[in-house]
């Protein structure tokens, strides 16, 4: 398996796409890009999983290396473990949604689908690399197509809401920039290699002081409190398949950062800081959760539940376990799924009745049963069903977090299990309000979903359920990965 | 006390007033040839301190040069009676402060500062020596210089020539 | 002699090519359209020139010296110039005086390339002087527009008060050391007051050129009075060549000062990139937003000069010749607009994608590159120049200059938000580029991406540090 | 070893049914949904029946005790070593019970919506929800592993949302299910860190592992649950106590029993089916499943079961009696009996004779599925009849529902304790065991008893007779075949079932446990129970005043439960005012505010200081210069003096 | 009276400087300032020729730089006036202060 192929695939696709003439075929192009993407993703799993069925141990499986910056140590270092499938998988699959519910764009339809496969080929590439040099290069590809994702096909508020994302997150990565430079300088290699920055032992001062920069910069993209505020205007902002991949993806390029970055290369730091993490992560989940039960909007209601739901991702990394950072992992897939369906529907639903106000909807179910029955779907994914993803990653969480004794950390968890029934509260509200009830007069003529909707939302509901019934290959992938965070931890 | 000493003070005190002079004289011709007075005083100087060339250089020069410049483009855009008009005087506060804080800070530097000199041999600043070494291509040869100088002439005049001399006036 | 071919080749085709003009103008003289081509014919040829029969060497007594660095310094600066006399052709064909421009932006070249290559302070008294005493002329240009001759006059001014500032300081220098040759000073200088105080005289004037808070007021004035061609060669060119010969100084000459203008550098390096950046937010006209957007890019510049190292001067090189295509890029949207539209407000680029995708993409490829977005080449310029900087390991100076990127990018989405967000009723009407503008663009836009993702183009230029 | 494959087809039909209908229903099925649903279950019925038997009679005891055989484990999702979810079969006396239990019930159910919801445009889907709620209630009795139990649960939770709100134009069905929803959701949260405590000090998931770790009290894992204590209190106790809060929300449990009444929003056959005879005993269920733990482990968290569960008992049965929606008198009667099995398991030990008190838990979980079923599938042909819920609609009816009438009768007299119906020997087990254990109980539950009797008899005369009936329009009768079918065999069931030797087949130490019947003891409640009834008879037989003035002399009591002691008020006072006003309004606030506020506040800041100082840059040259000599002279001093 | 030297001469040139710095600062009228930039250079001249005559004798460095810097500034000048002449065509004035567009 080659892994330039996941760089070079999406590429094609960009310029396929500029290149060729009107919009119909800009589609076509599009969508044989993402689902070429999408098998390519399956066939870069089962050849993970054959790779390791040969006994192959080694930590990053399919490297390949480059020398790019000579002078600077940077290379070209492509590898995957099974986190990075793991993540791969989840941006096939919201890639090729993405594309799908976006079928209907009219407004500069060239630009639109050039920019999602930009940003998808960001997320392929930070995913896949291995030398943080090109990490950060592909977290940065990825910010700019979101920020004219929002500002040209957004809607409501859409200038400010894509002003403060793109600055939020160049405000995030300008902190993982100095972060990885302290990096860089504090060891005597000078490299950014991450495999070769796992073998030393990065001096505790230098720990101390870039460990909060990289996680809190990557934590900004993964809505860290108090540095969230981007995630709800630039979600209820973003046009559809934008919504999609921001939650989606974008989100998860922070928490991964987080922990394959800040985690992985200073674990010691991660130590000291822990508390902290988890105190801010617990904030997160709560109070995401509460605000969220206030909120009116469809679009703001998810939202915020991302906010409090990536607060699982990094209460898992922060809890310090690999049980917990694990289901950190599954969150983030798992998250990545629901919330893109979820917006995907909301995207669904507002196409139809050009309202994303709960108070102003009843009753769909009647007119769009599939649509709905997506929605329910969606919605109990989000408020941690099993039998479907977001039950198995949150569970994980807690049983990981579960295995420290002390006692704030147990406090810390009962609270964030708590955040579980207030997620109920919010997303059976906004879920009965709009599905059942009495049919809102006006409504009565309204379309049930076509097939690229019901397209996208079933490979989502695939992704989710594929998860929630058998999580046990998800978790055979990932947690080999957290083992090694583990190992370099209690080193 | 010597008659040169005497002669240096006269010259310096004449340097200073006609240049203090010309910077605060609200007569803008007056100004001109404050300005004037000075730039000989300066050559005076130069005289004194046996660098006649140069004293020369700056009579034609500035003397014959310059200020007749100034002198022309005064007239060109000024009426000659014409007072100045006064700068604020807070502006004036502030630059006078400014100025003399400068002048405290560098004078300061320079007292305290221990100059030493060179042990060798004086070269005597003779119209023969400067203008071997002016066009010596070799060792301490100034002809770089000069012609860069002469290309910046060069440039100059084309600018010159190309803003101030307007081909067309405006038809409107 | 042959020594003196070879080593002065690049001043030598300069001069040729200024006579050249001169005796064309002289003569009979052609039509602004041959003339413009012969010129860009010309100056191609120049920049083609540049790689070929080049050594390494000193002449007259060290006052010129030339390495293959320098030889590529030259070679960005002709390639810069070569790209103005592409972007600007609307210009230049209205223009009465045409040829006298291009004999006095090739003058102010060949100042810059004497700049680069003094080896005393008189030659880059000399270089400077000749560098800039050209330019102001050029801001002129616009005869019959009152902000030029403006321009002009503050450019003058300043210049010759910042001039008197450097000569104070250059006779400082020459009191206490004897000496003005840079081979000679370093063994003279010791840091005393008084050299620091003449070094401080002498910084101020790079200062005043590179635009370096609190030197910088008359940079955005001058830009947006003077012709766009001026605006974007004063900003590109003439920063360009004062940032080389400002780094070989400090590296070479203040060596052994070294600790001192560290922290100069650094403080102003920071004060240049927040107060350019927060000037910069609230411009309306494009020149004077690029003008402190430049003076921000030059904090950059600063922070990689800081380091005192080789990947100091390496990334500030590539930097340069990114920041060539990044910014001139930016100017020739900007021209071709104001050619045609008339216009020069970031308002008035309200829609503009939809009338002319091909200016705003490329508008928005430098602009990105000019915010260190990925993939273009400002992504890599500047990360080498923040890695550079950091490894004097100041984390404080680093999370500023990485926070002020953050404001750099909202100032210049705040461009692409005008260009493809912002609804316009009357949008800009289809415009008609030049060819030769067309093609400038292009060089440009092609050099933004490309000159990141080859990192070879890295490597070249620190093997000729 | 029994075969597992056709124990996991049990669950297993009723879900690919669910799915089958679920996704191809609308299209496909339109109409024979009813008929696919049904007959999938009986395939389900007929091997549960055939595994409680091969369980009960031919491999489930050795050397006379009943064993929990795991005859299937797949892990599903490995936490830790040793940690880990397990999706497995557990075979011992309580779930091949409940196997019976529930796939017989649902069978009725299934067989009487046949009739009950013939001609609704969503019938796939409503069959879809049955079996998924039969597969979710299957799959949780079957659990071998706590978080496998869990994970049923809450499938449970959600099927049974699914079916309260399958009226979903009706708002007061959405309510419900939300309603129903949430309290569970509340409850679970302490189930899930029960469980998260449990596992962490025993190490597993398992639950023949776990209850072994904690009921031995050399383990380590025994040992650091005992010793590990909060406020006083001991690991374990604090695991088992939320275990239990889980089973309480779950099982309507007091306080947390809210849901339960709206939850008769829901099409009636789903009441029978998840609101009476099987989901809201999950709860006992559970308890009963860890039995060992409570009673070995931790006394107090067993003794809490007991007297949650009898308050529960309490209550329900007073506020049933003033209740007029025939459904919410049968609700709070579900809650009373489920009180009932409550504090059965709490007064119960474990082993021996002691543990009777779990034996007559489980025995009137059994019998209470019989009757209740009955008891809401007839109140369900009632409103089929009548259209209406409300005891004034009513009356009279025993002309025109006459095997309706006869059915309700048995289980009215089956829950009121008359022998020789099933209740009367279940509870009668349980008041045993209560008098053996636990005074306070034991009054508390005789009490009650007597409440019960009354409650449902004034239903019973408010229904089939009292004033004459007024039926208008057209009727079609009692519903036919389908309909009547399963009322009589749980009849059957109702009548006969107590005379099953439960003791032999389930007790708690899956010994044999002979139940001795003791007529010297039955005596009271059985008088207490006839009582009741005579006193219904003379209240409600006849349309009369009689009620009315009771209720006026003691208006204040009636009153208090007549709107169920507040309690419904009580939640909306915490959720709306405390809940939502005083932390969700301020966070959202806050998060508008303050941490948006400060983001902006820090762009805007950004463009002030901009605008401030936009003064240098003058336009003035000769201002410029004055910086420039002032900056040059600033850095000079600073360097010259200060910065060395 | 002492007898002058160095000092003395370093002092009329920095004065001078700062003479030539004030009128900078303060004068309104474009050619009285490009007076002040005169002497301005003429005090660097003067430091100079000091340096050279005082201190570094053997060699005429300082001298050239004098000499290069008179020319300097009649070029300098010349620029300087030819582009007063033609702002005051187009502004009609040669008051600085006139001349203030271009700001913020």
């Amino acid at each position: 398996m080659n892994l330039s192929l996941l760089i070079l695939l999406p590429l094609l696709t960009a310029v396929a796409v500029l290149l060729v003439r009107n919009a119909k075929q800009v589609k076509v192009a599009a969508l044989a890009g993402a689902t070429a993407q999408f098998v390519l993703a399956f066939v870069l799993l089962f050849a993970y999983y054959k790779e390791r069925a040969t006994g192959n141990a080694a930590q990053m499986l399919f490297e390949q290396r480059y020398n790019w910056f000579p002078s600077w140590h940077i290379s070209f270092h492509l590898g995957v473990d099974g986190i990075s499938v793991a993540m791969i998988l989840l941006t096939a699959f919201v890639v090729i949604a993405g594309v799908l519910v976006s079928w209907n764009v009219t407004k500069m339809t060239k630009e639109f689908y050039f920019l999602l496969i930009l940003l998808s080929l960001g997320a392929y590439g930070f995913f896949i690399s291995l030398d943080l040099f090109i990490l950060f290069f592909f977290l940065e590809i990825a910010v700019i197509p979101k920020y004219l994702l929002i500002g040209i096909w957004g809607s409501g508020k859409k200038e400010y809401a894509a002003n403060k994302l793109a600055l939020m997150l160049m405000g995030g990565s300008a902190l993982v920039l100095v972060g990885l430079l302290g990096v860089y300088f504090s060891n005597s290699a000078q490299s950014f290699d991450l495999l070769q920055l796992s073998q030393l032992n990065i001096p505790i001062q230098t720990q101390m002081i870039c460990f909060p920069l990289l996680f809190v910069g990557f934590g900004v993209f993964t809505a860290l409190f108090p540095l969230h505020t981007w995630v709800p205007d630039g979600h209820s902002s973003a046009p559809t398949a934008g919504s999609m991949f921001l939650a989606g993806i974008s989100m998860k390029l922070g928490g991964y950062g987080c922990l394959r970055v800040a985690t992985y290369i200073m674990p010691e730091g991660a130590k000291e800081y822990a508390t902290i993490i988890i105190v801010l992560s617990v904030i997160a989940i709560l109070y995401g959760a509460f605000a969220t039960m206030m909120q009116k909007d469809l679009k703001y209601i998810n939202a915020y539940s991302s906010v409090s739901h990536c607060g699982f991702v990094l209460l898992g990394i922060g809890m310090l376990t690999k049980t917990s950072m694990t289901g950190a992992v599954m969150q983030m897939v798992s998250h990545g799924l629901m919330t893109a369906l979820f917006f995907a529907v909301i995207g669904m639903i507002y196409e139809r009745t050009h309202t994303r106000q709960v108070s102003e909807m009843s009753g769909l179910l009647k007119r769009m049963p599939f649509i709905i029955t997506v929605l329910f779907i969606v919605g109990l994914c989000s408020l941690g069903l099993p039998g479907l993803s977001g039950f198995v990653a949150e569970m994980t969480v807690f049983m990981g977090s579960w295995q420290h004794p002390d006692a704030f950390r147990r406090v810390a968890t009962i609270l964030a299990c708590l955040s579980i029934v207030v997620t109920a509260v919010y997303i059976l509200r906004a879920v009965t309000k709009t599905a059942m009830g009495p049919l809102t007069a006006g409504f009565e003529e309204l379309k049930d979903a076509t097939w690229n909707e019901k397209l996208a939302a079933l490979i989502l509901i695939a992704g989710i359920i594929a998860i929630g019934v058998a999580p046990f290959w998800l978790n055979d992938l990932v947690s080999p990965g957290a083992e090694v965070i583990m190992q370099k931890l209690s080193r | 006390m010597s008659g040169s000493t005497v002669i240096f003070y006269l010259l310096a005190a004449l340097t200073l007033v006609s240049a203090l002079l010309a910077v605060t004289t609200r007569m803008i011709f007056r100004a001109a040839i404050y300005l004037l007075f000075s730039l000989i005083g300066i050559a005076g100087i130069y005289f004194w301190l046996q660098y006649e060339f140069i004293a020369a250089v700056q009579i034609v020069v500035y003397v014959g040069g310059i200020v007749v410049l100034i002198i022309f483009s005064i007239f060109l855009t000024q009426q000659a009676g014409e007072q100045l008009s006064k700068q604020k005087l807070g502006r004036q506060l502030f630059a006078a402060l400014a100025a003399f804080c400068g002048l405290a800070l560098v004078m300061l530097q320079l007292a305290q500062h221990a100059f030493v000199e060179t042990g060798n041999k004086a070269i005597e600043p003779t119209v023969a020596n400067i203008g071997n070494q002016m066009l010596g291509v070799d060792e301490g040869g100034y002809s770089l210089p000069f012609e860069v100088v002469s290309m910046l002439l060069l440039a100059a005049l084309i600018g010159c020539i190309v803003i101030a001399l307007k081909s067309k006036p405006e038809t409107e | 002699m042959n020594d003196f071919l070879t080593l002065m080749k690049p001043e030598l085709v300069i001069t040729g090519i200024i006579f050249l003009l001169l005796f064309i103008k002289l003569g009979k003289g052609l039509k602004n359209e041959t003339m413009l081509l012969v010129i860009q014919v010309l100056l191609l040829l120049n920049f083609l020139a540049g790689f070929f029969f080049n050594a390494e060497g000193t002449l007259f007594d060290g006052m010129y010296l030339t390495t293959n660095m320098i030889v590529l310094q030259k070679n960005i600066l002709s390639l810069g110039v070569y790209l103005i006399s592409l972007l600007f052709a609307d210009w230049f064909k209205k223009s009465e005086h045409m040829p006298e421009f291009f004999m006095l932006m090739l003058s102010a070249l060949l100042g810059m390339f004497f700049l680069i290559s003094s080896g005393n302070l008189l030659m880059f008294f000399l270089a400077l002087e000749l560098s800039t005493i050209p330019v102001a002329a050029m801001a002129n240009f616009d005869l019959d527009k009152k902000r030029s001759s403006e321009a002009a006059m503050k450019m003058i001014l300043s210049s010759a008060f910042s001039s008197g500032i450097l000569l104070f300081g250059i006779s400082l220098i020459y009191g206490a050391t004897g000496t003005i040759s840079f081979a000679e000073l370093p063994q003279q200088l010791n840091g005393s007051p008084l050299q620091i105080l003449a070094l401080i005289f002498l910084f101020s004037a790079f200062a005043f050129k590179l635009s370096i808070v609190p030197f910088h007021l008359w940079t955005a004035d001058v830009y947006e009075g003077s012709p766009m061609a001026v605006t974007s060669f004063l900003s590109v060119i003439s920063k360009g060549a004062v940032a080389f010969i400002f780094m070989a100084t400090l590296y070479k000459v203040f060596q052994p000062m070294h600790a001192i203008w560290y922290n100069l550098v650094m403080i102003l390096s920071i004060a240049t990139m927040i107060i350019g950046n927060l000037f910069a937010l609230r411009q309306q006209n494009i020149k004077r937003f690029l003008a402190f957007s430049s003076i921000a890019q030059v904090g950059f510049i600063l922070l990689g000069i800081s380091s005192n190292s080789i990947q100091g001067t390496t990334s500030v090189v590539y930097f340069i010749l990114i920041y060539v295509f990044s910014n001139l890029a930016a100017f020739g949207v900007a021209a071709a607009i104001a050619a045609k539209a008339g216009r020069e407000n970031i308002d008035d680029y309200k829609g503009l994608y939809q009338t002319n995708p091909f200016l705003s993409w490329v508008l928005a490829l430098a602009l990105f590159s000019l915010a260190g977005i990925p993939p273009t080449a400002g992504f890599f310029g500047k990360l080498f120049l923040l890695t550079a900087g950091a490894s004097k390991g100041s984390y404080l100076f680093i999370i500023i200059a990485a926070l002020n990127m953050i404001i750099s990018l909202y100032y210049y989405l705040r461009v692409i938000r005008s260009v493809f967000m912002d609804k316009n009723d009357e949008p800009l009407d289809k415009i008609k580029i030049e060819p030769s503008a067309k093609l400038g663009l292009m060089i440009c836009a092609a050099g933004i991406v490309l000159v990141g993702l080859l990192s070879w183009i890295y490597d070249y230029i620190q093997n000729l540090v | 070893m029994p075969n597992a494959t056709y124990i996991a087809l049990i669950p297993l039909l009723p879900l690919a049914g669910f799915l089958m209908l679920g996704i191809f229903g609308r299209k496909y099925f339109k109409n024979t949904s009813g008929i696919i649903g049904t007959t999938l279950l009986l395939v389900s019925t007929v091997l549960a029946l055939y595994t409680a038997y091969g369980y009960f009679f031919e491999y489930g005891k050795v050397d006379g005790i009943y064993q929990k055989l795991v005859p299937l484990k797949y892990t599903w999702l490995q936490f830790s070593e040793g940690v880990s979810i397990d999706m497995g079969i557990i075979l011992d006396p309580i779930s091949a019970m409940m196997l019976v239990v529930v796939t017989f019930i649902s069978l009725m159910v299934h067989i009487y919506s046949l009739g009950y919801m013939k001609g609704d445009e969503r019938f796939p889907v409503y069959y879809a929800f049955l079996g998924l709620f039969t597969f979710s209630m299957l799959g949780l009795v079957v659990s071998s592993n706590i978080f496998q139990i869990y994970i049923f649960w809450e499938l449970v939770g959600v099927s049974s949302f699914l079916l309260i709100g399958y009226y979903y134009d009706k708002p007061s069905a959405v309510a419900a299910c939300k309603k129903a929803f949430i309290v569970t959701r509340f409850a679970d949260v302490g189930f899930l860190i029960g469980i998260l405590i449990l596992s962490f000090h025993s190490g597993t998931l398992d639950f023949n592992t776990l209850i072994a770790t904690l009921t031995s009290p050399e383990t380590a894992g025994y040992k650091s649950a005992a010793a590990a204590s909060f406020i006083g209190v001991s690991a374990l106790t604090w695991g088992l106590a939320l275990v239990f809060i889980g089973g309480a929300g779950k099982s309507a449990m007091f306080p947390l029993h809210i849901w339960l009444p709206d939850a008769m929003e829901g099409p009636t056959p789903v009441s029978a089916l998840i609101h009476a005879a099987t989901m809201v005993v999950a709860g006992v269920f559970l308890v009963a499943r860890l039995f060992p733990v409570f009673a070995i482990s931790s006394p107090n968290a067993l003794s809490l079961v007991g007297y949650v569960g009898a308050i529960s008992a309490l209550i329900a049965a007073l506020i049933a009696c003033t209740q007029t929606d025939i459904k919410r008198v049968l609700a709070y009667s579900t809650m009373s009996q489920i009180g009932y099995m409550m504090f059965a398991l709490g007064v119960s030990k474990y082993g021996g004779e002691d543990g009777l008190g779990f034996t007559a838990s489980m025995f009137h979980l059994f019998t209470h599925a019989m009757f209740k079923a009955l008891l809401f599938l007839g109140a369900g042909a009632v409103i089929h009849y009548i259209h209406s819920n409300e005891m004034k609609d009513m009356g009279g009816l025993r002309k025109y529902l006459p095997i309706t009438h006869i059915t309700f009768l048995i289980a009215c007299l089956a829950i009121a304790g008359v022998p020789p119906f099933a209740g009367f020997f279940s509870k009668e087990e349980i008041l045993l065991a209560a008098y053996e254990h636990n005074p306070t109980i034991y009054w508390i539950a005789l009490i009650t008893s007597g409440l019960t009797a009354f409650y449902m008899f004034r239903l019973y005369f408010n229904i089939f007779w009292n004033k004459e009936a007024h039926v208008h329009g057209e009727h079609k009768g009692e519903g036919g075949f389908a309909m009547m079918m399963p009322l009589v065999l749980l009849a059957v069931g109702a009548a006969v079932a107590g005379f099953i030797p439960f003791g032999h087949f389930v007790s708690s130490d899956g010994k044999r446990l002979e139940t001795a019947f003791h007529l010297q003891f039955s005596i009271a409640p059985v008088a207490l129970g006839l009582a009741g009834i005579f006193i219904a008879m003379w209240m409600y037989k006849t349309e009369n005043n009689k009620p009315d003035k009771f209720a006026a002399s003691l208006s204040g009591l009636y009153k208090a439960t007549y709107h169920k002691f507040y309690i419904d008020e009580i939640y909306t006072f915490i959720t709306k005012k405390i809940i939502f006003n005083l932390i969700g309004r301020p966070a959202a606030w806050i998060d508008k505010n303050i941490v948006d506020g400060l983001v902006n506040a820090t762009g805007n800041g950004t463009k002030d200081i901009s605008e401030i100082i936009k003064g240098f840059q003058s336009g003035k040259v000769q201002q410029y210069a004055i910086y420039f000599l002032v900056s040059v002279i600033g850095l000079a001093l600073l360097f010259i003096y200060w910065w060395k | 009276m002492i007898e002058p030297g160095l000092y003395h001469m370093l002092f009329i040139s920095t004065t001078l400087f700062f003479i030539g710095v004030y009128g900078f600062f303060t004068r309104r009228n474009l050619v009285t300032m490009l007076m002040s930039v005169e002497l301005i250079l003429n005090s660097v001249n003067l430091n100079f020729i000091a340096f050279n005559k005082y201190l570094w004798y053997d060699k005429m460095d300082g001298l050239f730089f004098t000499i290069f810097i008179i020319a300097i500034a009649a070029a300098e000048a010349a620029v300087a006036i030819a582009i007063i002449i033609n702002l005051y065509r187009s502004h009609k004035s040669i008051d600085v202060e006139n001349a203030e567009d271009l700001k913020y």
